[in-house]
């Protein structure tokens, strides 16, 4: 049956729940304690890239909250994510102290070469780790209310919306890449050291990390299943169905829109905040449209407005990304390995897993766990 | 002035053109509390344009539209209009697709209508029961917990009924309920929204004579965004030119 | 290709020897001794010395120099290495011919291998056009006489006065008389000339009015004292009032130009997504192929039929339009039409879509750019007033305004515009009013490909033809359908040329980055006032 | 049979591979050759190609994997500073080589690295020195890419053109977005910088495919080079190969080599790479020859050292020298950075450069810039026992200002 | 003659026909009664093709329709006008008008005169949107559109909701007519009071969970009927 949920888990929650915890436990448990050459071992490889995945799982959650259950399709997600991203990078980098290449003890390294003589205002603060964690939730948190507020209010929706949404990330992204703007520029924020004393290149510190990302993934999981299996969420639903309607039943729909987008962005900027400090760099890249789009694109294939299929379908991402651009490479590799005996460093069973559709029919036909059918709108 | 103070809608040289075209001319017209209207005109006379500009969809161009004495609906939006206590049924029933049927029912039922209060509001059993009892009236008990986008059209019509009943507003504005409805439905419906206009006041539009006479009220006939005649249905029927423009020879 | 010379070469040598002919029939009598003992000259020597060798030739007077100098200028100048005998190599297609530099006589077929470019920097191509210049002052050709003026204005060369003189003498055109008296009046500002000629050169030249006329002036105001001091830098500032509002002029002309590409990069769009409401994110590689189509035609035509090339774009427009549209079609029967109503699978599909064309034509074509020039009547620029307009960029204004007309034609005046807009507002009820609608999909969706691919052609022509040329519009596109309001093809005229004008009208002041951070702004506050876009659509209907 | 593996990071899809493709085709040539050649201490090399789908953190991902899964010897790869500054950690952490080949912003030296690409002083000021002396250049427009690469050489530029006396108004600075396309304005604008009656050179930083609308746009408003010469940096043979180079004769280039420099082991070069690519128009570029550079310099330290332990090439490798491609030897310096010449090059129409000047000897890159402050007093010798990237010659300590 | 045998209709997993039977003679009015939710605009639906039959069968005029697409259906004379309207809302008037030629040949492609005598709203408002149109501005669209086609076959689904009493005594009068002229069969949706009086034709029935069949209304739907017909 399709209805919403109560506000309990679910079967398909709970069994989401105990993996996230399970891997947050196990995967640093057997990086850190099992001999390199032990089947058991995990690899630190494996450390970084899942402990990416669990934060792409949450950005792809985020978007499932406002896509999957309030109809907002955006394309701007990114921004958050990476805004939350800029803040932790932006701490990182106050911690690298005197540590960097020219020794400045305040200007990162970057000033110093483009020649800035102090450290702009909007860096005060960054030293504290406290600070930082408050400012990524924040600023893409205030983003989305300022921005939110404007559209939701002047009734913006649709493929305007996303549009605009878009057009937010991208603006961003030109921003970013400006070096006038004190963030690195293109290079963006790297040569990070530490972050709160403890060695970034030292597994324990991944593995922390991952687990933090794992901890962070559940929590979001959790506030985001009470939001949608309260009446708020049943709210949000009848407002991707007809929002006008819902606003002749007394519902100001621009407060319950904004409270979510707002709600997403914070859980984005998480996301991006964890990102960072375990793939060791941060550049406006990350607000390109594309990366949005991506994200979005994990919550279609992991299941509009199903929770776990969104961050499930984070996962396949890399996967998919991998396959199609091989695909079509194939060709060149071909010619290459005639060349020289070479293989391509990727498993084996990379061509082997599709990407999930979710397979929907006639109207009324669809179903799944926690998903609201969809009627075409 | 007293007709302001006694009536609970009030409007007044109401004016709305669409590219020049006038929907409404000049329309003025005062729902008493605790009465039910009828609204009976010619296709396109204004009648779903006036209901428009009461919940705040259309803005008119020039006029006035009071609510309660006090409130000017011109200047509200939709949702403090529907906050006020005015609810419509809609002539195209649009109910939530994706929501059971008993969804679509509880989120009509009176109540706060905030953020935070919907994040945290819980069901009370009294709230149950009311649920309960309109879903008997409408008699959508035993598919309660079918997706309303499945429903036929005649029960899409009725589970908007149900909404309008649960969210129970001082004024209710109702566009066509009997259409496609069978003439024995058509009977309840009219039976009751009499039970209900004891205790509200009811604006009703429908083209079925035989409807708006088992209603048994006072008559407002529009056209071409006035008011033509008003009175008892048999008076109105008896007008020479409600029979010309509207009911036929 | 049969073999004996071509229709080209028999061209070519013929105006070889036309110009040798014309030099020699001028009245300075011709040391072909000398000059070819000069000419041979140039073949060693550094630099400096072939530089102070072309002087030489310029001040000889000898108008038989000038095709081996322009010979040198153009690289084709070159050293037969079997003999060290300095010849002009005249190409057509793969073969080589040797003509004597000085009489122009055939000294036949030669191999590439076999010959030695004589190497020319700028410094050289300077003193070239200044000779060349001056040498050519009186052909009797108009035109050449022409560019000779306008060469010794640049070259501001005294030493070209007397020849300047002469020719103001004969000249009879008049505005070829007028560039030779402004050019004459350049060069006498080089010179130590009485102060009253130089004023008289002064007004001269600041009559002329120009960024050219300013160069020359500021460079006098810097280097003269006194009375031309003053008068120059008087004259510089009216100048540059009358050139600060030619600019105007000039971004109104930019903005129009980045709105017609902005406009045919959406047109497309304004279709598939527009109309028929997918949100196709392969849209920007529908360009692509139709770039990479003209690439292929040019390809084509240059390896078997040279002649055709200054036709090459309008051999490409039908073939990118069908190639485009026939992917098009392809995608719609293959992957759309199962996903109509659900907005995020397509743009899922379309998504993967676009990578997939990106990867595969990046493994047909290679990853890196294609050449794709353009025909003779695309290049270069021309003067109105005080504008200086390309032809490429007016052409295509004139090609995108072309489209859009055609498009709405089609759209509002057929039939097949009627039920297109039918199909996708209500498809299966269009399909109960006896409309094919699988096949008005079909072709919708090919038709907004089409049109993409013919954008593709024209975008060739300023953008890279590369992989990834359908990523750098994708967005931009969406923007301007989405600004116009979509499902409004006036609005995404509009909306392209409101785009162009406003991004170029802030370039100059915010810079090219921060410029376009603004549009982007002015595009998220401008949907705050009208959130469905600049021309939407009011009423009942747009609700149902 | 065992073989020493070596990596290959090079983007192969996005926005990138238009760049990178030809950099791992190269690769797979070079390690053919050398296998031809009886492999390197008696092992036949592996390459292992990954794609890092220009993507900067998957850079650093797939060079983990390269490394601590694939366990490669050296790994040949990057072209952006962003991925450069991406995967250095990763080189750092696991301790393994990294051969970079391409010009860069520099004010880096790391000892897992080595810069086989230009520095600024090999590249940006023998460029500007050679329009000054040469072209008489008086008044100089910087335009760039809006990153890093860009404007630290403009910096470097600015500081270098106002030290020798170039007053501030002749110095115009412009930047512009990547991928930027339309340039009908910014053409003008340099037109009319242009027209002030002083000699005008533009020194273009543009980055990328933003190049061939630049040059078609300045192709059409007919800025020629006798009047505004433009050179790049940025602009090689394979850029050149999607313009029509017609009306672009005479525009410059300052790389380290050109595939048209006449040297026998260039001739033998691009003989075997079009043989390879069986492509006989397939051109050669600068960066292509740093890795022919970097390859042989690690083959050579390999043997020298007798092993491919990365600690142990990384002190032979110091002091190797190597063939280049054009006509001379380079040499690894204690900096991790190369000598290199410095060849000015002429557009021609067929889409070649034509060497019009060459720097006397070779110029050593120089990893911290002499031109900007903090910069000056730094010095990058990985030998022991200074063994240091960051020198500070005026606190005589490591470590930048060494606090 | 439209024949439909032992029909199956399912909506996913749900049935809403359960092996009803109907036939429709030229020249004659069929009239399918039935309360709410008993599957009258399945039946329909399933008749015109807008949603798969899965089960029985179905012949027009001796053809059998079976998995024709809905176009197809319309270009054999089969005209459809839907509960809810379902007017292109974007297109105008005209607009909505003329997309009725695609089922027609060339030579027939012009809007019958009767048309505007019937509807002359739709005249005034021909250059107005089709969903700007009020609620019964838009059903008389929908009629008329499907008037355009010239249809053998003439399907109403509740064909007179919400339209003003002096309109549908002129359809029924229309009605009549047309099936006067010759060659048109009219399966109607339930009767409404227009045609309610002078409805002669071949009763159908269904209902939900029950058989449903020709001349073979049962339980409920009976009282339906027979109310229905008292008038
Ligand atoms: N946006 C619009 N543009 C143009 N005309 C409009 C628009 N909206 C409504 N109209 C016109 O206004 C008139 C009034 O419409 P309205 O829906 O109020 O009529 P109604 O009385 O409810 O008719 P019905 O009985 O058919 O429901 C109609 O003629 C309609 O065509
Ligand atoms: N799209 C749908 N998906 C699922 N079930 C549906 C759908 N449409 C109709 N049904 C179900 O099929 C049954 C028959 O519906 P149908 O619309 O044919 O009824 P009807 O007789 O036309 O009723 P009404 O008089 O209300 O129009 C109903 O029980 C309805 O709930
Ligand atoms: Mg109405
Ligand atoms: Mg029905």
């Amino acid at each position: 049956m399709a209805r919403a949920m109560p506000l309990g888990l679910g079967r398909s929650g709970i069994a989401f729940l105990v993996i996230v915890a399970a891997a947050g436990v196990l995967v640093p448990f057997l990086n850190l304690a099992t001999p390199v050459d032990s089947p058991w071992h995990v690899p630190t490889t494996t450390v970084v890239l899942f402990g990416k995945y669990l934060c792409f799982a949450l950005l792809a959650l985020s978007i499932d909250l406002v896509w999957g259950y309030c109809g907002i399709l955006s394309l701007g997600h990114g921004a958050f994510f990476a805004l939350g991203g800029y803040a932790m990078g932006m701490h990182l980098m106050r911690e690298i102290g005197s540590r960097g290449v020219y020794g400045n003890p305040v200007l990162p390294d970057f000033m110093v070469f483009l020649n800035w003589k102090e450290l702009p205002w909007y860096w005060y603060g960054f030293d504290q780790f406290w600070f930082a964690a408050i400012m990524a939730l924040l600023v893409p948190g205030a983003l989305a209310f300022v921005f939110g507020a404007f559209a939701f209010r002047s009734r913006v929706t649709g493929v305007y919306l996303s549009i605009i949404t878009q057009a937010m990330t991208f603006a961003l992204m030109l921003a970013f890449f400006r070096n006038d703007m004190g963030l690195g520029g293109n290079n963006g924020l790297t040569d990070f050291k530490d972050v709160l004393g403890f060695d970034l290149q030292q597994n324990a510190t991944r593995c922390g990390l991952f687990a933090l990302s794992a901890a962070a993934l559940a929590a979001g999981f959790l506030v985001c299943r009470a939001i949608v299996s309260s009446k708020l969420g049943k709210v949000l639903v009848a407002v991707r169905d007809a929002e006008s309607r819902t606003r002749f039943i007394g519902y100001r729909v621009e407060h319950f829109k904004l409270f979510v987008f707002t709600v997403s962005a914070m859980m984005a900027g998480l996301a991006g905040a964890l990102y960072v400090p375990q793939v060791g760099i941060i550049n406006p890249g990350e607000f390109a449209p594309a990366n949005s789009i991506e994200a979005v694109i994990w919550v279609a294939v992991g299941g509009r407005g199903t929770l776990v299929g969104a961050a499930l379908g984070a996962r396949g991402r890399q996967r998919r990304q991998e396959l199609v651009h091989r695909g079509a490479s194939r060709a060149l590799a071909v010619r290459a390995r005639r060349a020289v005996h070479f293989r391509h460093a990727v498993p084996a069973e990379g061509a082997a897993r599709p990407g999930r559709y979710p397979p929907r029919q006639a109207p009324g036909a669809a179903g799944g766990d926690a998903g609201p059918a969809r009627n075409g709108r | 002035m007293t007709e302001l103070v006694n009536s609970l809608l009030y409007l007044d040289g109401v004016t709305v053109s669409f590219d020049g075209f006038r929907a409404l001319n000049n329309l003025s017209m005062v729902v008493a509390r605790g009465e039910m209207r009828a609204i009976i005109g010619p296709n396109g006379a204004g009648k779903t344009t006036m209901m428009d500009v009461i919940t705040g969809k259309t803005r008119p161009d020039k006029g006035d539209v009071l609510f309660d004495g006090s409130h000017d609906l011109t200047k509200l939006d939709e949702a403090a209009i529907a906050e006020l206590g005015i609810g419509r049924k809609f002539q195209r029933p649009t109910v939530f697709d994706s929501h059971t049927v008993l969804d679509n029912i509880l989120l009509a039922l009176k109540g706060p209508r905030g953020v935070f209060a919907s994040l945290f509001a819980r069901l009370t059993g009294d709230e149950r029961d009311r649920i309960d009892t309109v879903l008997a009236t409408i008699r959508l008990t035993d598919r309660r917990h079918e997706l309303a986008g499945r429903l036929s059209h005649g029960q899409k019509q009725w589970l908007e009924i149900g909404m309008l009943l649960a969210q129970d507003p001082a004024l209710l504005l109702v566009d066509e309920p009997a259409a496609g409805m069978t003439d024995a439905e058509t009977a309840e419906t009219a039976a009751l929204l009499r039970r209900i206009a004891e205790t509200h006041s009811v604006v009703v539009v429908e083209h079925d004579m035989t409807f708006v006479r088992d209603l048994g009220v006072r008559v407002t006939v529009l056209h071409e965004g006035s008011v033509l005649a008003e009175g008892s249905l048999d008076q109105v029927s008896a007008d020479d030119r409600v029979i010309e423009v509207y009911l036929g020879r | 290709m049969a073999t004996g010379p071509s229709l080209g070469t028999v061209l070519r040598r013929g105006l070889v020897a036309f110009a040798l002919l014309m030099g020699l029939a001028l009245p300075v009598a011709a040391d072909t001794d000398s000059l070819s003992a000069r000419i041979t000259a140039l073949a060693t020597g550094d630099f400096a010395t072939k530089e102070a060798i072309i002087v030489e030739l310029a001040a000889t007077g000898d108008a038989a120099a000038v095709p081996a100098l322009r010979a040198l200028g153009d690289g084709d100048l070159q050293i037969r290495k079997a003999d060290r005998k300095v010849i002009i190599a005249v190409r057509d297609g793969n073969r080589l011919t040797a003509v004597d530099p000085v009489t122009g006589a055939d000294l036949g077929a030669v191999e590439s291998g076999a010959l030695e470019r004589i190497r020319v920097n700028n410094n050289l191509r300077r003193a070239l056009r200044a000779a060349v210049g001056s040498l050519t002052l009186l052909s009797k050709d108009v035109t050449v006489r022409r560019l000779a003026a306008e060469s010794v204005f640049k070259s501001l060369d005294p030493t070209a006065l007397e020849t300047l003189d002469q020719a103001i003498q004969v000249e009879t055109d008049e505005r070829v008389r007028r560039l030779m008296v402004q050019a004459r009046a350049a060069a006498i500002l080089q010179t130590d000339r009485p102060e009253a000629e130089k004023l008289e050169a002064v007004a001269i030249i600041a009559d002329r009015g120009d960024q050219d006329a300013r160069g020359v002036l500021s460079a006098v105001a810097a280097s003269s004292e006194g009375e031309v001091k003053d008068k120059a830098l008087a004259s510089i500032a009216l100048i540059e009032q009358s050139l600060a509002m030619w600019e105007a002029g000039q971004n109104i002309w930019y903005g129009i130009s980045l709105g017609s590409v902005l406009l045919l990069a959406a047109i497309g769009l304004a279709i598939t997504f527009g109309v028929m409401g997918v949100i196709n994110m392969a849209h920007g590689e529908m360009v692509m192929i139709g770039a990479y189509v003209t690439f292929a035609v040019q390809e084509v035509i240059r390896t078997s039929a040279p002649w055709l090339f200054d036709a090459s774009l309008l051999i490409a427009l039908p073939l990118a339009f069908l190639t485009a549209g026939a992917v098009g079609v392809a995608i719609e029967r293959g992957i759309i039409r199962w996903l109509y109503g659900r907005p995020l699978e397509t743009l899922l599909a379309t998504w993967g879509l676009s990578l997939v064309l990106q990867q595969a034509v990046r493994s047909i074509f290679g990853p890196s750019n294609r050449e794709v020039g353009a025909p003779s009547w695309m290049s270069g620029a021309f003067e109105l007033g005080g504008l200086t307009l390309t032809y490429g960029r007016a052409w295509i204004i004139v090609f995108a305004i072309m489209v859009f007309a055609l498009l709405v034609v089609v759209l509002k005046r057929t039939a097949f515009g009627l039920q297109m807009r039918a199909v996708t507002q209500n498809r299966r009820m269009a399909s109960s009013m006896g409309i094919r609608t699988t096949w008005v999909d079909a072709m919708t969706f090919g038709l907004g490909s089409g049109i993409a691919g013919i954008a593709g052609v024209a975008l060739s022509q300023i953008d890279n033809v590369s992989p990834n040329l359908g990523q750098s519009y994708i967005i931009d596109s969406f923007m301007v359908v989405v600004f116009g309001g979509v499902g409004n093809l006036w609005g995404t005229l509009v909306g392209a040329l409101t785009l162009g004008v406003v991004n170029k009208f802030l370039e100059p002041y915010a810079g090219a980055v921060l410029g376009k951070i603004l549009v982007l702004v002015f595009i998220i506050l401008f949907i705050q006032k009208r959130p469905r876009g600049m021309f939407a659509l009011k009423g009942r209907a747009v609700e149902s | 049979q065992e073989t020493i593996k070596v990596g290959i990071l090079h983007s192969l899809s996005g926005t990138m591979a238009i760049s990178e493709t030809t950099l791992k085709d190269v690769m797979l040539m070079l390690i053919e050759q050398q296998n031809a050649k009886g492999g390197l201490l008696g092992k036949k090399l592996e390459a292992v190609v990954v794609d890092p789908a220009s993507n900067w953190p998957l850079f650093a991902e797939k060079a983990r994997e390269l490394i601590a899964g694939e366990k490669v010897a050296a790994v040949f790869g990057c072209w952006t500073s962003v991925s450069r500054k991406s995967v250095l950690p990763v080189f750092e952490e696991l301790n393994s080589l990294l051969f970079y080949p391409v010009q860069y912003e520099g004010e880096e030296s790391q000892r897992n690295v080595f810069y086989t690409g230009a520095a600024p002083n090999q590249q940006a000021i023998p460029a500007v020195d050679y329009l000054r002396d040469v072209e008489g250049v008086t008044r100089w427009v910087l335009a760039g890419t809006d990153y890093v690469y860009p404007r630290t050489t403009n910096k470097i530029l600015e500081t270098y053109l106002k030290d020798s006396g170039v007053p501030a108004e002749d110095i115009m600075i412009n930047y512009t977005p990547f991928g930027h396309s339309d340039w009908q304005t910014i053409v003008a604008e340099i037109k009319k910088f242009g027209s002030a009656g002083k000699k005008t050179a533009v020194v273009s930083t543009i980055n990328g495919d933003a190049n061939v609308p630049f040059y078609k746009e300045l192709a059409n408003q007919g800025i020629k080079a006798e009047d505004i010469p433009v050179v790049a940096f940025s602009v090689g043979e394979e850029e050149l190969a999607g313009i029509d180079t017609g009306p672009l004769v005479g525009h410059l280039a300052a790389w380290n080599y050109f595939m048209s420099v006449e040297a026998p082991e260039n001739a033998e070069f691009i003989k075997a790479w079009q043989a390879f690519t069986k492509n006989d128009k397939r051109v050669s570029n600068d960066p292509m020859e740093a890795h022919y550079i970097g390859f042989n310099m690690w083959v050579k330290a390999v043997e020298k050292a007798g092993t491919i332990d990365p600690d142990a090439v990384i002190d032979a490798i110091v002091g190797v020298a190597v063939p280049n491609l054009t006509g001379g030897y380079s040499a690894m310096m204690p900096n991790h950075h190369i000598t290199k010449p410095v060849l000015i090059g002429e557009i021609q129409g067929n889409g070649q450069f034509d060497v019009v000047w060459k720097t006397s000897g070779l110029v050593v890159g120089d990893e911290w810039s002499d031109f900007l402050p903090d910069s000056k007093p730094l010095i990058a010798d990985w030998r022991k026992p200074m063994s240091c990237g960051n020198f500070n010659t005026v606190t005589g300590k490591c470590g930048g200002k060494g606090t | 003659m439209l024949v439909a045998d032992r029909i199956d209709l399912h909506y996913g997993a749900a049935q809403a026909l359960w092996g009803v039977s109907l036939t429709a003679e030229p020249g004659k009015v069929t009239c399918v009664l039935g309360r709410n939710g008993v599957g009258k605009s399945s039946l329909l639906r399933g008749i015109v093709g807008h949603h798969p039959i899965s089960g029985g069968s179905l012949s027009w005029e001796g053809e059998d329709l079976g998995s024709l697409p809905p176009f197809e259906r319309a270009r054999r004379g089969i005209a459809y006008v839907p509960q809810g309207r379902e007017i292109f809302p974007l297109l105008t008037v005209r607009e909505n008008l003329l997309t009725g030629f695609a089922a027609l040949p060339r030579a027939q492609r012009s809007l019958p005169d009767t048309l505007f005598e019937l509807f002359p709203v739709l005249d005034a408002m021909m250059d107005r949107r089709g969903g700007d149109l009020s609620g019964g501005q838009q059903q008389q669209l929908a009629i008329a559109r499907a008037l355009v086609t010239r249809p053998r076959l003439l399907i109403l689904d509740e064909p007179t909701e919400g339209i003003q009493p002096s309109i549908i005594k002129d359809i029924g009068n229309a009605i009549r007519f047309l099936r006067a002229s010759g060659g048109m069969a009219h399966p109607a949706g339930r009767a409404v009071p227009g045609i309610r009086a002078r409805a002669r034709g071949q009763r159908v029935g269904a209902r939900p969970g029950a058989r449903g069949g020709v001349g073979d209304p049962r339980g409920d739907l009976a009282v339906d009927l027979e109310r229905h017909m008292a008038v």
